[in-house]
């Protein structure tokens, strides 16, 4: 956008972080729309499966991953095409994946709850609560076995919190010491139940005293506050592979799936969260600092519906994913074309 | 006789009016719970949310938080805690969200619920009803899509449960909360919304007998849960051309009535058994080694099995569409035993 | 034993526990000797599978227990006979159980990891490490449920500790305020390895803050000081519905089973512990304070040895588990005779 | 050829002295971590203590604590742990100190492993190889005795070996190892005693090739793991009574080599299946399927199955003895099937 329009936006220029904030300010903008319109397809019945809009947590998710350099693997849950678009994923092969076709992200064959963009480091999202923090751990294993000076973010909910694995792998974590970062997107529920019926200790980053590892709480609608977080998490784990857990308060506007009437849920609380709407306070700031002008603002919004329009337009011209699909990538190399034939070999030719 | 009550076209003598296999689980539940007050309801969800497929619906209004307890998602915890409390003579009823996340708890349900009243020499019993929906057919890929019959059904010392219609959901849920040894009550999610009759308050399904769904003389066809639908609309295509197919619903695992089976397929002298798992060491693969076993010298051609492809279930509609069992697969397979063209 | 015999044991009698402490001391020697006899009938061949012997941990064994209502419900390991006979179950029974013989405790079926004796409210020995403990919680989760006033107590093994299940009801135990105690018997090692290379916190007891749950540390080879803290921790969640966690100090003599070399631990270090034995030491203190004189504590000794020399000709002359047992205790009312009729109903008389 | 190099009666090639099955695994995880550095052992007391089985000795002296990690007790943790260091593209050998306590480690296995390449269309590979030994017999009882064959075998995604030789277990491991896919390894504890040939640091034993133990043209024996043992000593016995026998050793159950297996079946026309596990939804059942489909016109009688007893294992000896596979039991089931008395 041009840099000149207004004398608020020059003086941004000289703001050293002002980049980055333009720069997420287009991401968490991005994701907002790209969930919206993700929500009409999946009314429209082009979407199938389960569908987990994060709308509302996008300054969580978009704070923690510009924290970290494009190379550092992340890892998350269902809820994750924020995370796959903060880490530049194309967003015509996210909502490609989200309609199954051959275009998507994993060529139709994992869906919205399973969005995996290698190149981009970014290590998949996971249906089994919990089941993913270990894999991230693992990466932060591999990056200590070879010396690299990554850092991998296990992304997980509240809800997570709860799955036993998780105290296993932070006290290995903290116990060999790898440089990992446990993210708790604590939106307070967990589907229908609210964080204080599922935790004994509601401040869940207290979790890690229990290994003697550093924890801190931030406010995970304000995307300064949580880039800030990572940001030192990060360096402690790059610097001194010191693991630590932050936990980030938001909340999610959605129910927990198109499929959830969110009843449950106290309206006036719903409204409490909106009126702190991570996108519309951020704005602020950023008008106030003189980083963005309205106008830009707006840009940034025409930028991402354009964005988003066209991602539905390529998604819906993806062909279908071809049958022959069905069992191609079950292993390195298949032994048999026809997956009904389960584990037997095809027959031999070389006579062995 | 428990097989015709059960037979999903016939009106069943106690039930007024058709209800869901959902709501089936539910009076199940209720009745039980208003019978016995050591029966309880314990699971992710299952109280203010009313369970994540809605099968608790109304139960923590009506019984209270004492008695429908939602937890953490720490499914071994609780189904240790609920095996636990079931050792000290309650009767827990516990809800797995499905099947996929007892793979969590499956330590606590094979290593404990399983073993202990073996293991200690009779000294102890284990009544404890574990519920959980598997299946697939909704898109909901790789990890969410799982149909673990062959897993549980390989474990002695539990019961293995596997209803295809609301009359069955019923009467073998109020069987199971009666039962004294743990059972694995295995419940379909393609099949929640299945109307049909139920059975009143006293009316109970026993466990390992099997259901004859519908009478042919031509092919057995032997399906699990929601595989008995498929299987019948295949029967009804086939019977256009003439083929008299017999479905029948085994609908408990264990105990296995094998003998129901058996005499259908010497009857017939062919046999398709249909599963909604995979192929290797599958049910179908166990069920067809028994039937073998049983009805040799009457068997005119081998036994067919129809699965789930043996792959991760994909997410893209028409992957798993292919990857499923279809009504015609198994008028393929019908046809190919009794050699008339197809397949 | 006379009460008369000696002015000290007189005076013991005015000290309102001299009867707790003669039969805690009594009890440890009976399990001592016990464990003894059983390693020497292991060798003979006698006792099949593993064994495991928690000679050095007696006075956490019968502090924890003394402290509880015979009816309180205990769960333990597979590292249980003390926890058996501390309850009260017949030595004769026990010895029979790890004999596999018709007359054991658990008919033979259960062997030295899976004694159980319900009578007497002991639910068990378990192999699974960590298995156990989510029982004990819902052994307490019945108690609740009941309204009654017993307490549940989960004993368990420091490596026990980083078995991920027992955070999720640590946690649940807490947040429903669940009547039971959390005994950690910390003999420092899980097999082949020691406490601060399993956990990156090594006081053990801290793993209760995450959850916000009273706990406390004791020395393990002090019967005293851990019928104490067992008896308090007992109160609370008798009167008050907290649960606690305790973790006792303690040492194991032996390797972690019969087949263990146990060569990785020091010589030194075990001679150290070996220097505090717990049977020794109590016997000194209870000679100082005259609640037995030197004559009562060997005839302590050699009652112990009567019992378990009675309970060895006793296992010797149990007979066989009858051909007939293997399939009975299968299920309530057994559908098979024959299990290698695997689940198959017999064909039916009824006609149905 | 492949089968040869692995008959136990004969002196492989390549191996200098008779090894035990322990040693001969030792051997493949030594040399694999040598020609390749991005291999490493992991595993509860896999380090200084050397394992429950002393299957690691010398590894830590040898490669240090970077590549042999002794692991806390937390089987779900570090098997997920490894499973992301595979991701990122180093080579795990994971050792669970029994089959048993896979159970805890079941999700990540299967949700994870199995599924990561599929799921994620391609993306990502998963070359772990999860060792385990299982099986019975030392009067472990119920919780310490379990065969999960037929559990792993079900699952797609994974690949599956159940190595009954000290040579197979080398040249298996070694290829495992070198894998690009997740492969559950099966041992079996009453085998590591167990010595005979191996092959050097270059004799691979391929995935889903069968070996013929011996050969014979009464009855063909399949046998997994440890029960090849058992129905080498049924042959010899019934040998003696001019019961020539062929038993074959599927070697790995994904891929599985049905072929191999059908054409003896074919050539004798009879069949019994030995293994170690429980009947229900068992490997015996799955192949005695696969192979009626393969020869049901070959077949003179049903195939037989010899499995362990439908129980938690007891701990009494004698029970525990009445429980396993005997080679009386399977001479029994031969010289049924050969009509030769017996049965
Ligand atoms: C092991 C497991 N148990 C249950 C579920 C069903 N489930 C899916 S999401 C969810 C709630 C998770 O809550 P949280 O961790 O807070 O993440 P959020 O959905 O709020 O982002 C549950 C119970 C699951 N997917 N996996
Ligand atoms: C889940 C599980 N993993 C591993 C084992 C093997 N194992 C048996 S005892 C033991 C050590 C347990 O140590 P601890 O909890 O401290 O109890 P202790 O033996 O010291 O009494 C291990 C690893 C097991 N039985 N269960
Ligand atoms: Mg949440
Ligand atoms: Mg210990």
């Amino acid at each position: 956008m041009a840099k000149t329009r207004s004398p608020s936006a020059r003086d941004a220029v000289t703001r050293p972080d002002a980049e980055l904030m333009r720069g997420m300010f287009e991401t968490m903008w991005l994701i907002r729309r790209f969930e919206e319109r993700a929500a009409e397809e999946y009314m429209r019945g082009r979407i199938g499966g389960f569908l987990h809009l994060a709308i509302g947590e996008e300054a969580a998710v978009v704070g923690a991953i510009t924290a970290l350099r494009p190379t550092d693997p992340i890892t998350s849950t269902y809820r994750e095409h924020g995370q796959a678009l903060a880490r530049g994923s194309d967003p015509r092969a996210v909502m490609a994946e989200l309609f199954g076709r051959r275009d998507g992200l994993c060529g139709g064959l994992g869906g919205s709850m399973h969005l995996m963009d290698k190149e981009r480091h970014f290590y998949g999202g996971y249906g089994i609560v919990g089941g993913s923090i270990p894999l991230a751990v693992g990466l932060a294993f591999a990056i200590a076995y070879r010396e690299e000076d990554s850092v991998a973010l296990a992304m997980f909910g509240d809800g997570a919190v709860n799955q036993g694995v998780l105290a296993e792998v932070m006290n290995m974590a903290e116990l060999w010491r790898l440089p990992v970062v446990f993210f708790v997107l604590n939106n307070q529920y967990g589907m229908g139940t609210a964080v204080e019926r599922a935790s004994a200790e509601t401040d869940l980053f207290k979790r890690a005293d229990a290994f003697d590892m550093p924890a801190r709480q931030v406010d995970g609608m304000d995307v300064m506050a949580v880039h800030a977080a990572v940001t030192e998490a990060a360096r402690l784990a790059r610097e001194e592979r010191q693991p630590s857990m932050i936990e980030a308060i938001a909340y999610r506007y959605r129910g927990h799936s198109m499929s959830d009437p969110d009843t449950t849920r106290e309206g006036s609380e719903k409204e409490r969260w909106q009126a702190r709407d991570p996108l519309v306070t951020f704005e602020r700031v950023l008008l106030g600092e003189g980083v963005v002008t309205r106008e830009e603002a707006d840009a940034v919004r025409a930028a991402a519906e354009r964005a988003v329009e066209e991602a539905a337009g390529f998604a819906e011209e993806s062909p279908e994913v071809p049958p022959e699909e069905l069992a191609r990538h079950l292993y390195a190399d298949p032994w048999s074309d026809d997956p009904r034939g389960g584990a037997a070999m095809p027959p031999r030719k070389d006579g062995s | 006789m428990s097989t015709a009550k059960a037979a999903p076209r016939k009106a069943a003598p106690a039930g007024p009016k058709p209800v869901s296999y959902r709501e089936a689980l539910t009076q199940a539940m209720r009745e039980e719970m208003e019978r016995d007050a050591q029966v309880f309801v314990m699971g992710e969800d299952v109280g203010q949310y009313e369970g994540a497929f809605k099968v608790t619906r109304g139960l923590l209004r009506e019984f209270g938080d004492r008695r429908v307890v939602d937890t953490p998602i720490s499914e071994a915890g609780f189904v240790g805690i609920g095996i636990g409390a079931a050792m000290a003579g309650l009767r827990p009823v516990l809800e797995l969200m499905t099947v996929n996340f007892s793979i969590l708890a499956l330590d606590q349900i094979v290593n404990n619920a399983a073993k202990l009243r073996y293991m200690f020499g009779g000294q102890v019993a284990c009544p404890i009803v574990i519920r959980m929906p598997g299946g697939a057919g909704h898109q909901l890929a790789a990890q969410h899509s799982h149909s673990l019959e062959a897993w549980y059904s390989h474990v002695p010392g539990l019961k293995v449960i596997v209803p295809a219609t609301p009359y069955d959901a019923k009467g073998l849920l109020k069987t199971a909360i009666r039962d004294d040894d743990p059972v694995v009550f295995l419940e379909s999610e393609g099949l929640y919304a299945k109307k049909g009759p139920v059975g009143g308050p006293d009316d109970l399904v026993p466990l390992g007998r099997a259901a004859v769904r519908r009478r042919g003389g031509d092919c057995t066809v032997v399906a699990l849960s929601r595989m008995v639908w498929v299987a019948l609309s295949a029967a009804d295509a086939l019977a256009e051309d003439g083929i008299e197919t017999e479905v029948i619903d085994p609908r408990t695992l264990r105990p296995l009535d094998l003998e129901t089976l058996a005499a259908s397929v010497r009857r017939t002298g062919r046999a398709v058994i249909v599963e909604e798992g995979w192929p290797e060491s599958g049910v179908a693969a166990n069920l067809a080694a028994r039937l073998y076993e049983a009805c040799f010298d009457w068997l005119d051609a081998p036994i067919a099995r129809v699965s789930a492809a043996d792959v991760p279930m994909p997410y893209a509609k028409n992957l798993e569409q292919a990857a499923l069992p279809s009504p015609a697969q198994v008028a393929g397979e019908v046809r190919r035993l009794v050699g008339r063209g197809g397949g």
